[in-house]
């Protein structure tokens, strides 16, 4: 990100994070998406994201899987390792990447067919596990990458380029991600970062598997009349009730918490979510109203966007495991074999 | 004139003494013999057939049992073999000496797979067709069912011990000493004085009925030998499982398949007794803490994805499965391969193709392995031919996974790797260091002007990767799609074609490392014979004995792919080459061919692929047919 | 001494015309030469190309036409290049006489494609940097930009009609026929008088520039012929959707990939036109309903497993797919394979490993499908050179498959599949009937006493099958678990065997069936040449230019595989082999060792695997290379 | 089925159906399951219900993946084909031949591991097609024929035959098929062939994709106590409130409609499905509700079982395409190829 080449010295100095580091010290590659591909802006929100958590660059770990929306891991945070895999595969990779070393922030960047088509199985599963990342469903409604065809996230009614209508029903990745117990569901827009980055802060902050449906228009194939994606249609149909902010443990001692907050979540590092506006008796630790919610919406033909659904309590794998905190990777050889005595009384039981 | 037995099967006290001159009974055979028994899965007989194995085993006597279950859980037949043989050579028999035949379904197969001269003990109890009796076997009728019956009242119990009682008799045929057996017995119940004693019960019950009912020692006969000081009886899956916790994986991730379901299973186990600790937090409680973690994967593209990942991320990670999970693993495999992430992958081998049948062994993995996935792919393989080998081969297939930065998959099968072999006691030199390959630490990162993923290659065309969470500096983007030495997203046929040329070279560059061959040479050998993995016992018994028979052969196991140079020359040594594996196809014949480029009419194949381990006998038949002038 | 050129690019008006005798200007060439177009894709050059492409071909020329395209949708380079041939050799050119050059971002590669004396035309309205000029070729700005900015003021129109104006100065510099220009575009815009009109003008604006500020026409001159009569311009993915429509295959699953995606969106289409029905209903109103299910599946091996239910149940049906997708069908197509259930799978080939290059050639699936899958399995594959055999051979495959009750693999490529060729006309027999292969009715299964479905085979070693919904007497289970002849379940060897050995006897006996080699023998021809699909214009060329040299060379070129005798006869009747490929590891090579046991030393390779379709003289350098003395 | 050897000579004449077979007839081969294991039962249910609903062997399909459950297809209907595919792909298997021959019955057969780990995907998207089809999870909590490891269905603090418990939260096939919005939606238990006869026969007969989870016990790996898929632990936490019966259109004329019936679902050929209790204010044709019904039972550790949801008016693959009624397998050649002519006329275009 992104699409247009920067001036190579900057017109002025630009500002510096809790670390040093400039917001162009988060960009990546140049994309090479369409201009105005909804997916370049979920890239600059991420930048955005990372530069105002200060977070170290190596610390991030970026995986995807194949697509459009999986090319976008190239540009964002140059200074992290990248790991663009293969179509669908992107849930595993990032469980065995994490079992391996938990310290890394994982951001999994995905698309409506690769999670939802040939990666189902993974993402269900990913759930299920808790896997400790971020999860980004780059959600066109369509294949992008292969050039228009529907993806399980297609609306019944909505087109093709040449006006076929999609007839089969589609999947909603956060209807399934809440019905599977994921412990972090949210929903955006592309368009709209302001809604965007207090999720992603919050996606990141949060220990466990948390789901971002963010909806981001494909210009190329699927933004035109009769598309539920396009711009316009999410523009005109998004119910946008939920807004949240977040803030770091620091934050709170140097910022003005928002005296409108109706409800605040606190994380574990003594971040909190602040929720400045919620439908009525909304609750977003209470899964079943989520799920009653985002059904409701959408039988009115409404897209609910925001923060939905957070269980800070739900274990990870290494919570599970009783996972030593020091990352697998940093134990020593001498802690991980046990040596010529234990192989020798091992194996008296062999005789 | 066959031994005089009871028609019926009712009246088991009318069962005599053999005589031991009977005409059809062979010559006194000393450690060299063969049981078979048939009995029902789910019933319990595996402590009674393992009872007999460990006796053996401990009077130093070389042995081998073979486990022939079928792919259900409860009510089917199954098979356990030994073989004892004191020349070490304990590949699967044939025919045998001794058949135990505990179940009615499969009496017309158990009773034809008795030599000719042999014994069938059976459960007199029931009746037993005449039509089903051969004149050339021996009949020995035990009333186990009638015997047990009073003794054991409850029916679970009466089942599991009748399966003791006929380890007794076996026990008795064969002259085992029965101090052996007591002493197992009191090791293995030492927690129980109530099974023990009926174990013990049981045992003498069928012992002594045999005893004073059968003209024992029967010409079969056990000799204490010194053969097994140093051995141990293990499964290659314990092996195996043993060799990844030695060298240092950390991560698993696995998908349940027999027969290499045990892999992981022995693994996890192993993780508790070895990669717990016991801290203590700063509000003084303790913790136990796991420096490990197992996957169950929900399939095996995920099994083998998060064994990428985690490596990717810099820990030892593998998988374990069998062939349909190898062909499930066939795009990640090349992923790995493209993106030089090493990935150990333990495949123990069943009999295929498709489901094929999940409880018997085959060796057709071979060529799928070698270049599993799409595109121009070869991966690095290693054979074991034993446990021993399973345990070695795992920590090999960990540092050669690391240096060359790539799939190793280690070929074992389910004979191998379910079956119960004496092996020489593991060995661990503690001065082993793990061999991580080139991966740069932040420190070294800090010593070279930029990183390149894919430049920078040693003598064996490695080039040095980094770590995630270590260092910006180090920062790469890791890619399944055209990526140029640079590790730079490309479509020029020049920057791809230079990194596919490096990787075609790396994997030649690993011949180097693979173990070497084992050679066994002959004076005077005009022939080669050459093998795999769970062969070994079969052909060196075979060899063995076509030498004694005045035809001397070479002989070489081939331990891994790449080839290196002496299995070329020792095909291109001998006139001509017989290739023993256990496939319908020919597999490792055929790589030979392709990646020595030797003349093909130089390798001619004995092949058995029914399912059943590879026996001596076809091995010798076969090579005779193929050598014949 | 170069031609006179605006060193700053700025000033077009100052290109002066080029004299036809310049030091560089090559002698002229009639109907023989390339033309490169270098684009940015996502822009609408595709319609200019494709124009010049199709006027070239009414003017009754050889010509292909090649599209190299990023993996990106929009804003990345693409080139699309036209080969014109009087003789018709028109695999890819590796040099250019003329390049258009419309992206900036390229110039440099561009400008190098040129072939020294060769032509570049380029957007003058903008800077040319003069380090890119080269003294050997001539630059010819045509200051598109301004020229089409005061023409035409909305800018998508402006971008799309610059494109027909570099079309029209390319049409003046070769001499191209106005006429059947102008033809083409009347029938293009047939519907709007609007395009028609202003693409009328931009060919114009761009034609009369070059004529008046050229020396048109330049030495390379296209002059009519009639070698199109019964040609058409067709790429290989529309004729095998066809080819499937033709065989009879009703149903299709399929999941989306480049460059295999165009074989279901055109097999859906022609479903739309050609296997739809009005039918009236009982209530009197009409309805249209489709002879035809096309499934977009969730993932590669839900597609072939929808194929394989379909095929079981008795239609005819197939996928379509990459590299990624067969590796992801390893396991089914061995089930397909073992359980005998026919599947056709069109593998469009492009650039592995891994994701590799999608949307680059190779051809180097050859081993992975030829043995796909765990256990011994072997596949049935066919090799077309061109949409022609695409077309054909996509029936074959579907009466092999139904023949020999098997996966049958079509291995076309991404050149093939993608590109503009000129083939025949495709031709139809109204005779023919599909070989549905040995299904039994339900009357004929009134007249045996029992079915089996595994017994019986014929002298193909295939035995008759039943579908289901048909009749309970020919009801059986198929199963990718061990079974016997009879189709019961067997976990015994000789049950297995018999079967297994069947199946290996049937892959062989399908030789015969397989199109037979395409043979050019040469005399006095010493050494022979074998290639496979799209190689083949490439290659034939070669063979033809070194015979004119003096090196006579024996061609051959394989259709598929089982290979039938005449391939080994070929290969043993030559000294010295030389395989043409497009993968790095000779896979055609192997696969012809190891099946037709050769002598490796007689098959050498030529290999090109960089991603762009093979050209004429690295297949000329490559045979010189091997077969000097 | 069944385990034990009938005897060959009934003692008395066997009743016969409306086609003139006996019970026997729907029998397959001996099981080789173990002895008491739930599938059997679930066998036993399904060759009652293909004898009274007068099915015509050759009519059924069988298909199924691999595990103990997927074994058992061998066991009921000889006169029908079967196919025992690869694990867990089934699904795409039974849509590909519905796809070729639409007049078939299929029953797909599957396992908790079968359908919900490998097979995640194919199940999933099997149901978003909504191939009509009866799909059965027989459901253990436990992967049988691998000897007990845990399946997705295995609940928290479920243990193996070694007490060691399960820890990843489950998969709810029910929950996840609702949440799908799958056509017909029932739980049943193996040990309730009251229960589960008509729900199969409501299943035939939708025109849909129809799944029923059925608890069915694995007696070997999953019985004991601690097991939430104990013959024990469902006899005592079973939520038996949805009570229906099927009724064919023949069978409305001659039978006694049940007078207790408090609503009926009338089916597409004129067969009613009546439910005789209900929960209050339950309506299963009502997605939310049953979803809720289900979560909320659940949370009460209850196990709802009955027929939960019916949809009669999804379409499927068929009604979507405008196939020909008749099946694909009977078109002949030359309905399906055009011939030399159009042939012709079509490349005129490639000119
Ligand atoms: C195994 C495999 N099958 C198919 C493909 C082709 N493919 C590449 S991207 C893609 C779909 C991408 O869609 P989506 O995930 O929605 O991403 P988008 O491009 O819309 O952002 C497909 C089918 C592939 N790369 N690998
Ligand atoms: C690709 C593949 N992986 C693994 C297996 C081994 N396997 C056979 S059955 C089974 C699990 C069966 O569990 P479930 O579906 O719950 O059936 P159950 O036996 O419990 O009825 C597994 C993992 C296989 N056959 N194929
Ligand atoms: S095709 Fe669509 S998804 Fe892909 S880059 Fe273009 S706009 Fe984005
Ligand atoms: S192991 Fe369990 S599921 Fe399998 S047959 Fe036995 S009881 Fe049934
Ligand atoms: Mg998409
Ligand atoms: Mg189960």
């Amino acid at each position: 990100m992104p699409s247009i080449r920067k001036p190579l010295i900057p017109l002025a100095p630009l500002a510096t994070n809790g670390i040093g580091l400039t917001v162009r010290d988060y960009e990546g590659a140049m994309s090479t998406l369409c201009a105005g591909c909804g997916h370049d802006s979920i890239t600059a929100a991420l930048v955005q994201t990372f530069f105002e958590l200060d977070t170290p660059p190596e610390m991030v770990a970026k995986l995807s899987g194949i697509g459009c929306s999986s090319k976008t891991p190239t540009y964002f945070v140059s200074g992290a390792h990248g790991f663009n895999s293969v179509h669908g595969r992107m849930p595993p990779i990032v469980t065995g990447a994490n079992a391996a070393n938990r310290d890394n922030i994982y951001i999994g960047i995905s698309g409506d067919g690769d999670s939802l088509s040939i990666g189902t199985g993974h993402f269900v599963h990913a759930i299920r596990k808790n896997v400790n990342m971020v999860y980004i469903i780059e959600n066109n409604g369509v294949y992008g990458l292969t050039k228009g065809q529907f993806s399980p996230t297609s609306d019944v009614g909505s087109t093709t380029k040449r006006g076929v209508p999609n007839e089969v029903p589609p999947i909603d990745p956060v209807e399934l991600a809440l019905s599977l117990g994921a412990s972090f569901v949210a929903r955006s827009f592309s368009g709209d970062k302001k809604q965007l980055i207090p999720i992603l802060k919050a996606a990141i902050e949060h220990h466990g598997f948390a789901m971002i449906d963010v909806i981001s228009p494909c210009i190329q194939f699927n933004n035109h009349q009769g598309s539920t994606k396009s711009y316009k249609y999410i523009r005109e149909h998004e119910l946008n009730e939920i807004d949240s902010v977040f803030l770091r443990a620091s934050d709170q001692i140097t910022a003005e918490l928002p005296a409108d907050s109706r409800m605040s979540v606190a994380m574990h590092d003594g971040s909190v979510i602040m929720f400045r506006t919620l439908p009525d008796n909304y609750d977003p630790r209470d899964r079943a109203g989520a799920v009653n919610y985002v059904t409701e919406a959408k039988a009115r033909g409404e897209v609910p966007t925001g923060l939905l659904y957070v269980d800070r309590e739900l274990p990870d794998i290494h919570d599970l495991n009783n996972t030593t905190p020091e990352p697998l990777i940093n134990l020593p050889f001498d802690k991980l074999c046990p040596g010529r005595g234990e192989l020798m009384k091992f194996q008296e039981s062999f005789r | 004139m066959t031994q005089q037995i009871d028609q019926t099967g009712l009246s088991p006290e009318k069962n005599p003494k053999i005589s031991s001159n009977g005409s059809h009974t062979p010559p006194g055979k000393v450690n060299d013999f063969a049981i078979r028994f048939a009995t029902v899965n789910g019933t319990g007989s595996a402590s009674a057939n393992n009872l007999i194995l460990k006796a053996i085993f401990r009077m130093g006597v070389p042995v081998s049992g073979k486990n022939l279950f079928p792919s259900n859980i409860q009510g089917l037949p199954t098979w356990y073999e030994i073989r004892v043989n004191g020349s070490g050579f304990t590949s699967r028999a044939n025919s045998f000496d001794i058949v135990v035949a505990m179940n009615t379904q499969t009496y017309q197969t158990d009773i034809d797979s008795v030599r000719s001269g042999g014994y069938l003990i059976y459960d007199s109890s029931w009746f037993m067709a005449p039509k089903l009796m051969r004149e050339d076997v021996n009949f020995l009728g035990v009333p186990f069912s009638t015997l047990f019956a009073e003794e054991f009242p409850e029916s679970r119990e009466r089942i599991l011990m009748r399966n003791i009682g006929y380890a007794g008799a076996v026990a008795a045929a064969i002259s085992m000493d029965p101090g052996v057996v007591s002493q197992l017995l009191d090791e293995t119940y030492s927690a129980s004085e109530r099974l023990r004693n009926s174990n013990h019960k049981a045992f003498q019950l069928g012992y002594n009925y045999a005893l004073e009912n059968f003209n024992c020692p029967l010409p079969l006969r056990l000799e204490a030998m010194e053969m097994n000081r140093d051995k141990i009886i293990i499964d290659g899956n314990t092996a195996t499982a043993l060799g990844c916790i030695y060298a240092g994986a950390s991560v698993a991730a696995w998908y349940p398949i027999t027969p290499a379901t045990s892999v992981a299973e022995n693994f996890t186990k192993l993780c508790s007794r070895y990669r717990r600790e016991t801290v203590t937090l700063e509000d003084g409680t303790t913790k136990v803490q796991s420096n490990f973690v197992v996957l169950q994967a929900e399939d095996e593209l995920a099994a083998l994805g998060m064994v990428v990942g985690a490596s990717w991320a810099g820990a030892r990670a593998f998988t374990s499965t069998s062939g349909p999970g190898i062909s499930l693993m066939n795009e990640i495999l090349g992923l790995a391969y493209y993106t030089e992430i090493p990935a150990v992958v333990i495949d123990v081998q069943r009999t295929g193709p498709s489901t094929g049948m999940p409880t018997r062994v085959q060796q057709a993995d071979i060529l799928e392995c070698a270049y599993a996935s799409h595109g121009d792919t070869k991966h690095i393989l290693l054979f074991p031919a034993n446990p021993e080998e399973c345990f070695s081969f795992a920590v090999e297939a960990f540092d050669l996974a690391d240096r060359f930065q790539t799939p190793v998959i280690v070929l074992s099968d389910l004979d191998i790797g379910m079956n119960d072999w004496v092996v020489d006691k593991l060995d661990w030199d503690d001065s082993y260091q793990w061999n991580r390959g080139r991966i740069l630490s932040a420190d070294e990162l800090e010593t070279i002007s930029k990183f390149y993923r894919y430049a920078d290659e040693d003598a064996d065309f490695v080039t040095p990767r980094t770590l995630p969470g270590v260092s910006s500096k180090g920062a790469y983007f890791n890619r399944g799609s055209g990526h140029d030495r640079f590790g730079a997203y490309t479509e020029s046929p020049e920057g791809y074609v230079q990194v596919v040329d490096r990787l075609a070279k790396k994997h030649k560059a690993a011949a180097r490392y693979i173990p070497e061959p084992v050679l066994e040479l002959r004076d005077k050998a005009r022939f080669g014979v050459i093998t795999l993995g769970s062969c070994e016992m079969a052909v060196k018994e075979a060899v063995a004995s076509l030498a004694e028979d005045g035809m001397p052969l070479d002989y070489l196991r081939v331990r891994g792919f790449p080839f290196s140079d002496s299995v070329k020359n020792f095909i291109d040594s001998h006139e001509v080459n017989v290739v023993v594996e256990q496939n319908r196809d020919a597999q490792l014949r055929s790589l030979l061919i392709l990646e020595t480029e030797c003349l093909p009419s130089k390798l001619r194949s004995v092949l058995s692929y029914g399912g059943f381990p590879i026996c001596t006998e076809d091995v010798v038949d076969g090579l005779l047919n193929e050598l014949k002038d």
